[in-house]
């Protein structure tokens, strides 16, 4: 259960400051969408990296296509759902970067399972959602003190 | 990347500031590959950095291997909570020296200690 | 053609913040969305006027329900696409509101009509579209000049 | 509501601040029975309206007809240029009295022109 808010937008980096602000938007604005300061800047920065390869690996030769964002959020959990129109792929299978290798890219999905507490890939009819899930701190302080 | 200052001969300080993503990332490259290129060592104070994201953290990386194929040296300081959090996380913290401060990064680097 | 925006909130009067921080965000973020500054305060009182309606009319009994706004802008026009799952009304039937009656309502549709160049009724397989088109000023003057 | 000042016994002055929508529309609806109620005339400053929809003029409507009910008058001014094109637009400006200052609405409220 919990509200649903989408977003979509054309897949250009352009845009992932209109993602930014719609999130920021929810924060300040939506009665029930009170995040503690650090769940924000958490989920801005899954937000981020889940567009980021949006629009670099599923729709790398289509930016008009639209990148869909969905944040359901209730006391308990905060979902994540980025829809592409690509052929998705399996975070399972991508491997932790390896710092020591000076590695330059392959932090994102390692971010976002950090993060996140499932990292799930979901492939429907007309592409590809990567569903994130995060409990949330008070839910957890609940859990802690019942 | 708003400022620029030289520390001294050797050393230049970068102050990158807002956002190390997207066009923040790529400025970054783009300045210490200038200052590497022209022989100098490199501080970075990321005090100004407000959000830091994959792309931020590559442009770091890409730094780093720059400034060592270049025999240079290059040190972090002031760095934000967040951008602390994301290079332990990404086990970063151990490739990069960090100083609480530019004085100290800048000390370190002309004991030759760091990089 | 133009790159559309969209986004989905539920139903309630406490999420139109959010909406208009949307619009805001288009306006300040994304290039190619550069609108002066009397189209952008025309576009969100059009808009604020469109969800109250839906908020009230076609969603007053389930405000867990969405409303959907989409914008499409190009260099001659911006498009608003605002849906419901109502059954929708004919703009062209409401009557002018009657300033001198000291009518407390209706002055919604009439404000959309006033300052969109067309405001249309489209009855989608789930609901209602209202469509609401302006051409924008920069393109007017490329008329004038050409 | 940010402000309610009274200019003497029989007018009170009202200063919204922010948006005439939703509750900004609500909250100048329940301030303006109470000053009506108490027996005074209303001046409506407007110059810290920032944005009005159609539930703002519905409020400034009901307010209207409050004060003609009451046998009490309302002055509007300073108005915002969005509010008074809206006004303009919706034909209101001719239900209203509307002046350029407060100064104005007040002395036009004791002589008795407005409202
Ligand atoms: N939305 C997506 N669609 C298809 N493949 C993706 C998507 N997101 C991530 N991937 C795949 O997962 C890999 C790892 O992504 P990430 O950790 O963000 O690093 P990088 O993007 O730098 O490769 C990508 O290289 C890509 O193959
Ligand atoms: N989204 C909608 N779905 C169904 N009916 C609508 C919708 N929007 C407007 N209407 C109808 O149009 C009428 C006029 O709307 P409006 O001018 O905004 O004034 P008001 O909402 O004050 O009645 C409404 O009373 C309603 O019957």
């Amino acid at each position: 259960m919990g509200d649903h808010f989408e977003i979509a937008v054309p897949s250009r980096a352009s845009h992932l400051g209109v993602v930014r602000a719609f999130f920021r938007a929810l924060c300040e604005e939506c009665p029930g969408f009170r995040l503690e300061e650090r769940e924000v800047t958490e989920i801005q920065l899954v937000l981020q990296e889940a567009c980021i390869n949006v629009i670099r690996h599923a729709h790398a030769e289509r930016p008009d296509l639209p990148m869909r964002i969905r944040i359901t959020i209730d006391r308990g959990t905060i979902v994540l759902e980025v829809h592409d129109r690509g052929r998705g792929f399996d975070p399972d299978a991508v491997p932790e970067p390896e710092a020591a290798a000076l590695q330059e890219g392959g932090y994102g999905v390692f971010i976002m399972k950090s993060t996140m507490d499932s990292v799930e890939a979901v492939h429907t009819g007309d592409g590809f959602v990567l569903r994130m899930t995060k409990l949330r701190v008070p839910a957890r302080r609940e859990v802690t003190s019942g | 990347m708003k400022q620029r200052t030289e520390a001294d001969r050797e050393v230049a300080v970068l102050h990158p500031e807002g956002r190390l993503a997207g066009e923040g990332a790529a400025a970054l490259r783009k300045e210490a590959r200038e200052v590497l290129g022209s022989g100098r060592h490199v501080v970075l104070d990321l005090a100004g950095v407000k959000f830091t994201d994959s792309e931020g953290l590559s442009a770091l990386v890409s730094l780093y291997r720059t400034a060592m194929e270049n025999s240079k040296a290059v040190a972090l300081c002031s760095l934000p909570r967040n951008l602390r959090s994301l290079l332990e996380l990404t086990r970063l913290h151990r490739v990069f020296d960090i100083y609480e401060n530019e004085a100290l990064a800048v000390s370190a680097i002309r004991a030759g200690s760091a990089g």
